[in-house]
């Protein structure tokens, strides 16, 4: 693993410790939400619509009631209407009403899989028969499925009341559209020598955390309700369970499991609402876990996209305009990351003319969910494909497209200001002088490409507390649910402005009562925000310790002074004292120590990742494997470089099997046709290479340790990259994914045609 | 005098300008006196006392977290921008 | 999933007497990667789940190179792919077998549990018709012996009377001369089901094909036998011209569907590549077969 | 239902439990013997995170009755450190930080016990197609293969040299 590190003279920090929930992991003793079991407990399922559209005209349940070990069955009506107006929670907006009906259908159904009763019986088989006992009568209306068709004049419509703001009062389907405009894009096509304008798709794709959906919830006499679930937002779970049931929200408190993935898709809420209302309804505890069918049909994935781009360049390759037109399925209701796609798509580069349209639209599949980066992974397949494009126009190295026009300090974002220290430069630089990229690849239907991408990170709130134990070691707690290790981020973070060693600090994930409101574990936020809180939070406990060493010493505060893990006394010759010498006499100097910080947090870092893939296709079949893969990302400092880059091989991966193989593929019913991991093809073991990895070190001015956040933007780079070596192996330009093999190999087949038909490359 | 950058579709709110200079000492500052200016840009930017959950407002090349409440200096560059979440 | 009984018979006959007993109620298995799925979906409900592999003859592993091969219908298909004479002299089926599903499935899944389950893309059916298999039943009545080839009828269904559990394949002795191949197209490297295979064998005597065996599968609703393909290869020296052509004959042979694995139009040209593919890769086995 | 007992060996123990002839192995370990260590992904043998050892054998107990275990020898990721010393599979998947979330972590541990078992010097290759039956969406499999490699290389030096 390569490693581009500025000097360091951290002793914890860019070291690989042993993360400190791994032996919990590796024996199976650690707890994921579906691990609970309490005495009493119920068992809940879900019934599931088997249209995409229809409006629900009679529930009848009572046969499932009378079943034998049936205690409730619930449908839409027995949550309150909720409001229809979007408020802010945590990290996301939500709306109460939409929130509510996708958790369970109040008049129609709007997607395959939408949720229509929940049943709690005594066992989870008796659960399930009890699903085939309720008798729904629906009236089945046309499904729309795809962006055009639901922007088509006299197109179905999915929510009657639903307006955006420039169409005034007429039903529509376009949630939102929004507009980001720089320059003059028309006299910046004038300017180029080199336009190149093409249109991409994309499918839907899913998280594909492995572990599915669960909640359980207990419900006490005094009101009073605890939900244990695996979530990456305890609080928003709090609080999206108690919009959506109409609680007050300091009635619910959240216990975050541990997690198995997320990616985005844990964000928001599902089954947790829907047990807390069966246990309230039998006053039992009451656990649900979802099939992995019900994860695919019914959970978040991302949405589905139809961009076009174009986009202008000098004979030297200087780009000049860009212009991209944008829409994004957002799944059954509002919301997709469309906003973040028209901010993401252009800002590695300066560009002086732009106009960025972008469309949120609603159709009849899923409620889409953040999904890693979300929104910038379809919107760099088509800008970084068009940019390959323009660099062979102008007979130059892509990667040298891409430095040529790269963002740098003091480039103003497309959409608003200027960056303060970014490294995305140095991302393109790290792979152009990597072994990987000087190799030569050889051999026939080989192909080498390079993309790169933009995440925006996210700071907002968290809280942490550092507690000094008597015996010197101490503990961390935060409310930032661990998915891939910051656990040992937190612990090593304390550890170096401490003094102590990593296995001396026990990181701790809390509950919602526990510890202050903390956002969402997403946005790359973790390390940058929670790791700031915990900081300071052990920097608070450091001047605490100052002070009692003080008050041993009989000295002023400000003669303490505390290096290489010691208290020394620059005024008299007082024996120094590590952190756990004086931590045995706190009971006789005020007694405990306990250091504490809150932030919303500021100085946000983006970050950048190029990535270069090489590909082998067999051009009679359209299979693409992939030979060899390098990612450079500007990680700002590596607090655990093991587990950054894991972050990186693993958003790396995700990017893969959404450029090859992942898609959601509905029957003109709309109906999912692929609900299981055989037919939604992840990549397997043998499906990649090694990942290797570059961590590029250009630190975050606004982050006291100089920290971005690695989770993200890994993900974006691959599709595009993988599209431009597959062109370079077979030269055919893909513009569609997955590149699945039948697409692929009838690409190739009509290659010939295909030039004169969807692109158009001319000289201006 | 802060420089407030207009989004594009407020502009037409805005006489079609892209960047505004005016005095204030906080955003909320600023966005009245846009609004004296300007009717109609504070329904475009708030939802009753806060600003829409879908805006965000960054003051010198940062997302501000205290919204209108966030601090200005008389050189800041102000832009307001869709606000994102991330995965 | 809903109720049922679970029934360990200790020999062939028990599962006999069971059947004959119980019929459609009753539903053997083996390793349960087929059955367990289907019933949690409630494509199946039998009431009676019949072990098959309890019965120590369902597990019969011999080879005779003059009497040719005995598999018990229960043996896992990691077996089959690991047996030395398995992988010498009918390479094809242990290809076959060792691309069903990940290390986990093949540790369960069996011949007889492929076979019965019906499915158009079972892999080592086309393995099992182009090497002449024949599957043994037996019933109160008796037994039989039945070719693999015509066995399934439609997706799911097989001429399998309700009273007859599959105990053994017999597989013909190794000719000189012979070799069969199996290939599939899948999108992924493994865990996958096919999106085409095919399934051949072929007898060389020096560079000229004397017998040709091409079976389809996954491109229609039972495994295909290619046998205009097949009979123009008899007597041709199989430079790659002739593979071509036959390849194209066997691609018209098939009868795929679009359906969420691919396309018709996608099947039928893959039937064309594997058919190729394989046959060469046959044809060079056989010829070393030959000495 | 009227529910069977069985008398199975786990993790080297004699154990007897009564299940429904519809539980799954995966049912009877978590829901009636607490064994939560085995993880559900899918139900239906695609994500390999409810693997097993069973007779030695690596299966995934989603697609295993809990009838079928009578007379079993049931190896589960619970028993796969010796008292509290971890096994070098999982020490290494610890050292190489080959897991993120965890969940399918003890899956991966199995499916690799049942490669090494029978095979210490498993190519790169070898590996991943042991580990096929498998889904990570976390690592990217990278560090994962490196950990048993490693394991291997340190097993085989073990046996080596006593």
């Amino acid at each position: 693993m390569g490693s581009h590190t500025t000097e360091s003279s951290f002793r914890v920090i860019g070291t690989r410790p042993i993360r400190h929930d791994g032996v919990e992991k590796v024996t199976g003793r650690a707890k994921y939400g579906a691990d609970y079991y309490v005495a009493g407990m119920l068992h809940g399922k879900v019934l599931r619509s088997p249209h995409a559209h229809a409006r629900i005209k009679s529930i009848d349940f009572s046969r499932a009631l009378a079943l034998p070990g049936v205690k409730a069955v619930v449908t839409g009506k027995d949550l309150p209407e909720g409001e229809n107006k979007t408020v802010p929670l945590g990290e996301m907006t939500v709306n109460p009403r939409y929130l509510g009906q996708n958790i369970l259908a109040r008049d129609k159904v709007l997607y395959y899989g939408h949720a229509v009763a929940a049943v709690a019986a005594i066992s989870p088989h008796i659960a399930e028969q009890a699903l085939e006992l309720i008798e729904v009568d629906y009236e089945v209306l046309p499904p729309v499925l795809s962006v055009e068709q639901a922007m088509a004049e006299g197109a179905p419509i999915l929510h009657p009341d639903l307006r955006n703001e420039e169409l005034g009062d007429v039903p529509t389907n376009v949630a939102k559209h929004v507009v980001l405009t720089r320059g003059d894009v028309e006299a910046g096509f004038r300017e180029a020598h080199f336009i190149v304008e093409r249109e991409f798709r994309t499918s839907m794709v899913h998280q594909g955390y492995i572990e599915p959906h669960n909640a359980l919830a207990i419900y006490n006499a005094d009101g009073k309700a605890t939900i244990y679930c695996s979530t990456q937002g305890p609080f928003e779970v709090r609080g999206m369970s108690a919009a959506v049931l109409g609680l007050p929200v300091g009635s619910i408190k959240v216990v975050p499991a541990e997690i198995g993935g997320g990616f985005g898709g844990k964000t928001t809420v599902y089954l947790e609402p829907l047990a807390l209302l069966l246990a309230m309804k039998t006053g039992q505890p009451v656990k649900m876990v979802m099939t992995r069918s019900e994860v695919l049909r019914a959970t978040g994935p991302t949405s589905g996209s139809l961009i076009r781009v174009k986009m202008g360049c000098t004979k030297e390759g200087k780009i000049t305009a860009a212009k991209i037109w944008m829409a994004y399925e957002a799944g059954a209701f509002p919301g997709s990351p469309v906003g973040a796609a028209t901010m993401t798509v252009l800002a590695p580069y300066a560009i002086p003319n732009v106009q960025i349209d972008g469309y949120d639209v609603v159709v009849n599949k899923p409620k889409t969910a953040a999904y890693r980066a979300p929104g910038a992974t379809n919107a760099a397949f088509a800008a970084e494909t068009v940019i390959d494009e323009l660099a062979e126009l102008c007979g130059i190295d892509p990667l040298d497209i891409r430095i040529l026009n790269g963002a740098r300090e003091g480039t103003p974002h497309p959409a608003g200001p200027p960056y303060r220290r970014i490294g995305f430069i140095e991302t393109c630089e790290a792979i152009k002088a990597s072994e990987h990229y000087r190799s030569n690849l050889e051999g026939p239907n080989r192909g080498r490409g390079v993309a790169s991408g933009f995440w925006f990170n996210a700071g907002m709130q968290s809280a942490a507390v550092v507690n000094i134990h008597l015996d010197g070691t101490a503990s961390v707690v935060t409310g930032s649910p661990d998915i891939g290790g910051t656990r040992a981020a937190c612990a090593m973070i304390a550890a170096e402005v401490l003094g102590l060693n990593v296995e001396d600090v026990r990181p701790v994930v809390t509950d919602t009562d526990s510890i202050g409101h903390t956002d969402v574990t997403g946005g790359s936020r973790v390390t940058f925000a929670t790791g700031m809180a915990v900081f300071r939070a052990a920097e608070d406990a450091l001047a605490q310790l100052k002070e009692r060493a003080a008050k041993l010493w009989e000295c002023k505060v400000e003669e303490v002074e505390f290096r290489d893990g010691k208290f020394y006394c620059k005024t008299n010759n007082a024996t120094p004292l590590s952190v756990s010498e004086l931590a045995k006499r706190l009971p006789r100097l005020g007694g405990p120590v306990t250091g504490r910080a809150t932030v919303n947090a500021r100085g946000v870092g983006p970050s950048f990742a190029t990535c270069c893939i090489d590909v082998e296709v067999d051009p009679e079949t359209g299979r693409v494997q992939i030979l060899r893969c390098t990612v450079a990302q500007d990680a700002g400092r590596a607090i655990h470089p093991a587990y950054v880059e894991g972050q990186m091989q693993g958003g790396t991966a995700q990017g893969i099997g959404w450029a090859l193989n992942e898609e959601y593929i509905y029957d003109s019913d709309g109906h999912l046709m692929n609900s299981t991991l055989l037919d939604y093809r992840m990549p397997t073991c043998p499906d990649l290479p090694m990942i290797e990895t570059i961590i590029v070190e250009v630190p975050n001015p606004g982050h006291p340790l100089g920290v971005r956040g690695v989770g993200e933007v890994s993900i974006v780079p691959p599709p595009a990259a993988i599209a431009n070596a597959v062109y370079r192996a077979v030269g055919v330009r893909m513009t569609e994914l997955p590149m699945s093999p039948a697409r692929l190999w009838k690409a190739i087949a009509q290659k010939e045609s295909t030039r004169s038909g969807l692109g158009r490359a001319q000289h201006g | 005098m802060a420089n407030v950058h207009i989004p594009t579709q407020m502009r037409q709110l805005c006489g079609g300008q892209e960047l505004v200079k005016i005095p204030g000492k906080t955003v909320r500052e600023l966005i009245e006196e846009l609004e004296h200016r300007f009717p109609g840009v504070k329904n475009y930017l708030l939802d009753g006392n806060d600003l829409r959950p879908s805006i965000a407002v960054w003051v010198d090349g940062e997302l501000a977290p205290a919204g209108l409440l966030e601090t200005v200096g008389p050189e800041s560059e102000v832009h307001f921008m869709p606000a994102i979440g991330g995965g | 999933m809903h109720e049922f009984t679970y029934v360990a018979p200790s020999s062939v006959e028990e599962i006999v007497q069971f059947l004959a007993q119980h019929r459609e109620k009753a539903r053997p298995f083996c390793g349960g990667t087929d059955i367990l799925v289907q019933m949690r979906s409630g494509v199946r409900r039998p009431s009676y789940l019949l072990d098959v592999k309890t019965a120590p003859e369902t597990r019969l592993f011999e080879f005779d190179p003059a009497k040719g091969l005995r598999i018990g219908a229960a043996v896992p298909c990691a077996d089959v792919s690991a047996d030395p004479a398995v992988r010498r002299y009918y390479p094809g089926l242990a290809e076959a077998a060792n691309l069903i599903g990940s290390v986990q499935i093949r540790n369960r899944a069996s011949l007889g549990g492929n076979l019965a389950n019906a499915s158009p893309a079972a892999d080592t059916v086309p393995a099992l018709i182009a090497l002449g298999a024949k599957a043994v039943l037996r019933s109160v009545q008796g037994q039989r012996e039945v070719p693999v080839e015509g066995f399934v009828t439609a997706p799911g269904r097989t001429i399998l009377n309700a009273d007859e559990v599959i105990t053994e394949f017999v597989i013909p002795p190794p000719q000189r001369g012979g070799a069969d191949a199996y290939l599939r197209f899948v999108p992924r490297n493994e865990m996958d089901i096919a999106v085409a295979g095919v399934g051949v064998f072929v007898k060389m005597e020096g560079q000229r094909c004397v017998e040709a065996r091409i079976v389809l599968g996954a491109v229609g609703p039972t495994q295909i036998v290619a046998s205009e393909a097949m009979a123009y290869l008899r007597g041709r020296t199989l430079n790659e011209g002739v593979v071509s052509h036959a390849a194209e004959l066997a691609a018209q042979a098939a009868s795929p569907i679009d359906d969420v694995r691919g396309t018709r139009e996608f099947r039928r040209h893959l039937v064309a590549v594997l058919t190729r593919r394989s046959l060469l890769a046959a044809a060079k086995r056989a010829q070393a077969n030959q000495s | 239902m009227r529910k069977v007992a069985v008398q199975t060996t786990l993790n080297g123990e004699p154990v007897e439990f009564l299940c429904e002839p519809r539980q799954s192995l995966l049912e009877v370990l978590r829901d009636v013997l607490n064994l939560t260590g085995t993880k559900e992904g899918c139900l239906t043998g695609d994500c390999g995170a409810c693997s097993v050892l069973f007779d030695g054998r690596v299966v995934c107990s989603c697609l295993v009755l809990g009838v079928e275990a009578q007379g079993a020898q049931i190896q589960t990721v619970e028993g796969l450190a010796h008292g509290n010393e971890l096994s070098v599979l999982q020490r290494k998947f610890l050292e190489h930080a080959a897991l993120q979330c965890g969940i399918c972590t003890p899956g991966f541990l199995i499916a690799a016990k049942a490669l090494l078992d029978h095979n210490l010097n498993p190519s790169e290759s070898e590996v991943r197609y042991a580990l096929a039956g498998n889904l990570c969406r976390c690592t990217g499999y990278d560090k994962i293969v490196r950990a048993v490699m490693d394991a291997a290389k340190e097993m085989r030096e073990r046996e080596a040299y006593g």
